[in-house]
């Protein structure tokens, strides 16, 4: 079930260079997200005409408040920026598959990089037992101290080494070499496919949040549609859209060199 | 709405008001029942479906400009076996008309997809002719009257049920293509379907789409598409379904005066997905407050 | 600046950067120069010109559209003698290029426009083949193949300058025009100009154009534009000006890598009258910021 | 010389029903204005590309103001409508040529209709001597006191009678039988051609303000043709454009039959 809200903002201000933390108030939406789901923004520009996808980062369900962590690299971002508290923006949501959570497993390893860290603070809420997080970034990895104050072990990478270790989270990860039951994992493909492959080699499962270009985010378009292995199939994979079959798949599921 | 007649009628095929969605849009209605009852369509218009699965383009298959969107989705569809197995049940749930596009990249491959989709409980057809004929080296069908007039006759031998044939804009003279179309056999035209684009990723120094180009759609088209259809309903008898850029009630009554029987609403339901049911409304109180009573009055009113 | 070379050169004619008018939108650079420096143009493109004056259609000739415009001024202009006395010589003050584009109802009216404009200061013909033949009917010279490549043969026999071959974007397969351009003696193309396109208002019940249709320009046709110039820069190899919604120096960077040596301004002069300039600046930005030492060597840098 | 400023908008408000007062500050365009000229809006909507021509009907040239009444007809204007004091607008100008005022005249007459009567304000401010002053309009006819405060005689009209004479401006004229050496008249097209006609049975020169639709408003893309009596031109015409020729033309001069 999807809804369309028209959410308050109460909140829209930048945390990092050019990324910001918004926080809005969708009561229905909030009450039916999940930790890895994404939210369709509209921009309300005229020239602009699709919503721009952006991950649910928190949920308080209780307060009916999302919070979206957005960086700004064109247009529709741009005039999210320029929104003030008070201000509406139309929201669809909630999109796609979350994280999926097996309570059984009580050590977890999250691994995110730059823009791709937010979606994981609601995940690392949600997980029970030990979480081992991993972000990076090319210089400023963000969040850090969240996932701090929600009890996890924070590692930080960063590619020019002016934050933590230099170097990509998956050298600090085999650097660490974290144990745990599940990895889940958010950032550039690049990197998504390099916890996928260190996951394997390491013989822990990976659940990765992929991103692809979106028309509707609901999956009428086949707009956004990805590689995923298929033995039944000829070819050996079939597609499948990130919108409604993801974003998250099983890295082991993902075709990653197209 | 008491007084006012929304219904048109397409061969024989009758449908509640003149509003549809436009094919590769709205899947099967599935994704947008959460927002609109499909109940309250005229019809619904689904997604190409082919005689076997097709895989469709790599991904990106999207991309924005001003006003509009590019794909290259590429008629992706997981083929008629599959769509008679799902989606005809689904939307015969609701008291709407079925609309099957037909795509194929040869006469053949179009011909054994109506004859399967003639087994189905759908209503009438639409062929797609803006795909590419593989065995004439990639030329679409739709860009060469003698090409369109061909392979709307086998179709025609092959579909029972009445038969749309979708034009693409990409021609010189859409009303030469229009009128080949009808001596093939055509019982009604629906028009346009995407223009040919293009956008550049000047930071990348590459296409943003995967396949270079792609179909342009949305509300930057319009204009094109209105004169396209006026042309076209100046040109020839039979039923029009139109569409290109259509997001509001007042674009849809354009259509409608241009000549259009129907309107299908495409690409405005990714920016809004209540569009649909909006214009049906906003479409009935346009004619309410403009005093008419069957919206076949102002049908082609443009001289 | 200083290390970064702009310049361009079509024919033999060298322009000190790759920006111009596009035809028909900045007058003959008058009315601009309250807000550009002229001088600051690569060239300027001016409005067409006929043999003899032509009064253009009846008004309105201006409808607005979602992200463009459509027109139907009818190419009015003064005529060749006019232009000669008063607009060469204003223009001849800056140190700018002068292209003049030149429009016709027959192959003779365009030779003759050819020849008297040939006695004339001026840098570089442009030939509008988007004009009505009117011995043909009124079939546009520029969507037939052998017409296209008849009137420019033709023509020229008459023009002492280098000849731009300016292509209608209304055509089934722009690279067939383009070669036929090119067969009958194009020096460059240039492209696109306008769709054809039309508006209706809803509560008037008719067309807003007293022409009916018109020529749609402006941002939203961008993505077709750019479409056409990479197709014909793979096709020919006479240096091309592109253009068709370029609003800003990106715009003009996605031309110049989809195989544009030049760019042309249009409808962006109405949103905006710094247009030109800015994009001037824009474009020496971009060389500097990612370190492109000549123009040429982002050209058709797309596959 | 045309400029483009960023006015600041101090005051926007409704004055009538749809109509809406709007004051903004362009010190440079309002040194440069004149009655009867007009400016270019932006809207700033990416669907709305081109710039809305609209009449000045007053001028601060020491303060740097511009009024400018407008009314919402569509999205451009409705656009204009929400904007909020202190918001800046993109305007160019002043645009085309306004109204010739001949000093030796010492009575005027003034026809405005609909929303043609604002322009007349600043003008009949700029008008030596006795002026008379006819406004109409279907039902309300605005600036009715603005025009008395100037110390006009007032005449009013309306279509419905709703307010003053039932009929039409000419009507009313008719009726009155105004005296002066020129009359100056904004209004819909029938109705300036109905006053053109009135004055030249009654011997005055009348001038017109005339509308077209625009795309440049400065002259370069000869969109707004209108058709003026040339004897010299084959066909006993030639088209002028309102935006740079124009708006205002002789009554005499104008192919009214187009
Ligand atoms: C499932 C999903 C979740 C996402 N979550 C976040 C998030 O939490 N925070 C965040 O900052 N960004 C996120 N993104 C990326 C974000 O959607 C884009 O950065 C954003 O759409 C860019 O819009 P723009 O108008 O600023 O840029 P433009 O470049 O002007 O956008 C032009 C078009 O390209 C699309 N586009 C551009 N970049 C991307 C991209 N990387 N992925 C998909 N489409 C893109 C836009 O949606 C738009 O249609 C997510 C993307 C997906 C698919
Ligand atoms: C010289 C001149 C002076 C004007 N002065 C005033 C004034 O002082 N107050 C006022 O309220 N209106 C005035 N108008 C009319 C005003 O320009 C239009 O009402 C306005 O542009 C409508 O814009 P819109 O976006 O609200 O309507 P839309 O209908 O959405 O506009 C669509 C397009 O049509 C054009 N358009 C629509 N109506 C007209 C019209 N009547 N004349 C010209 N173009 C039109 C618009 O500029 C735009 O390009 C004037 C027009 C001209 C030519
Ligand atoms: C994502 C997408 C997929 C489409 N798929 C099909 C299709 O399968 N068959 C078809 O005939 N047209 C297809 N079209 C074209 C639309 O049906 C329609 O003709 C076109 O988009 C113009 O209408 P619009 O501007 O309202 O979207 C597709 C369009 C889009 C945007
Ligand atoms: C008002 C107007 C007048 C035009 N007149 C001419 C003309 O005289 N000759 C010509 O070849 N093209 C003419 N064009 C087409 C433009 O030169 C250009 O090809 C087209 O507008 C696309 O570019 P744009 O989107 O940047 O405006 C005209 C366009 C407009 C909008
Ligand atoms: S974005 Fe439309 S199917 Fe995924
Ligand atoms: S509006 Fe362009 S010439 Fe008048």
């Amino acid at each position: 079930m999807k809804l369309v809200e028209f959410a308050e903002i109460i909140e829209n201000r930048p945390i990092a260079d050019k990324i910001y933390l918004m926080k809005i108030t969708c009561p229905k939406i909030a009450a039916l997200s999940a930790a890895g789901q994404f939210v369709e923004l509209y921009t309300g520009l005229g020239e602009r005409i699709l919503p721009r996808p952006i991950s649910i980062s928190e949920i308080d369900a209780i307060k009916g408040e999302l919070t979206l962590i957005y960086q700004v690299v064109g247009n529709g971002t741009e005039c999210f920026s320029r929104k003030n508290k008070g201000d509406l923006i139309k929201v669809l949501g909630p999109c796609g598959n979350g994280f999926k959570i097996n309570n059984e497993i009580k050590k977890h390893i999250i691994a995110g990089g730059g823009i791709g860290v937010p979606p994981l603070v609601e995940l690392c809420k949600n997980l029970e037992g030990d979480v081992s997080v991993f972000i990076g970034a090319k210089s400023s990895p963000i969040l850090a101290e969240k996932f701090e104050s929600l009890g996890a072990k924070v590692y930080v990478a960063s590619d020019d080494g002016s934050a933590g270790f230099k170097g990509n989270v998956v050298e600090l990860m085999d650097k660490m070499k974290p144990e745990g039951g599940m990895i889940y994992s958010c950032g550039p493909k690049i990197m998504l496919k390099f916890v996928a492959e260190w996951g394997e080699k390491n013989g822990i499962p990976v659940q990765v949040s992929m991103e692809e270009r979106m028309a509707c985010g609901i999956g009428a378009c086949v707009g956004c549609a990805i590689k995923i292995k298929d033995s039944e199939s000829e070819n050996g994979w079939k597609h499948l859209k990130v919108c409604k079959d993801g974003p998250v798949f099983m890295g082991s599921e993902v075709l990653w060199n197209e | 709405m008491s007084n006012i007649k929304t219904s048109v009628a397409i061969c024989g095929v009758e449908m509640k008001n003149p509003v549809t969605t436009a094919s590769g849009t709205f899947g099967s209605g599935r994704e947008y029942a959460d927002f609109v009852d499909l109940n309250k369509l005229g019809a619904v218009t689904v997604k190409g479906v082919a005689d076997k699965p097709w895989n469709g383009n790599n991904s990106p298959r999207i991309a924005e400009v001003y006003g509009g969107m590019l794909n290259s989705v590429g008629l992706q569809n997981p083929g008629a076996d599959y769509f008679i197995e799902n989606d005809v049940p689904f939307l015969r749930q609701f008291n709407t008309k079925i609309i099957v596009n037909i795509c194929g990249h040869s006469i053949e491959e179009y011909c054994r997809a109506a004859e399967r989709l003639s087994e189905a409980d759908v209503d009438l057809f639409e062929l797609n002719i803006s795909c590419p004929n593989v065995s004439e080296g990639g030329i679409t069908f739709g860009t060469v009257p003698a090409m369109a007039e061909k392979v709307v006759k086998e179709v025609k031998k092959y579909c029972k049920k009445p038969l749309i044939v979708k034009l693409t804009p990409n021609v010189t003279d859409i009303t030469e293509i229009a009128r080949a179309a009808v001596s093939g056999g055509a019982d009604a035209l629906s028009l346009i379907n995407t223009l040919l684009g293009m956008k550049i990723d000047i930071n990348k120094r590459k296409p943003v789409l995967y396949n270079k180009v792609g179909g342009f759609s949305g509300p930057a088209i319009k204009p094109v598409a209105v004169r396209m259809v006026y042309q076209v309903s100046k040109a020839v008898d039979v039923p029009i379904i139109g569409m290109g850029g259509i997001c509001d009630y007042k674009d849809a009554i354009e259509f409608i005066m241009a000549g259009a029987t129907m309107v299908a609403v495409g690409t405005a339901n990714f920016m809004n997905p209540f569009a649909t049911a909006e214009i049906v409304d906003g479409i009935e109180s346009f004619m309410v407050e403009n005093g008419i009573k069957d919206i076949s009055d102002i049908r082609g009113i443009i001289d």
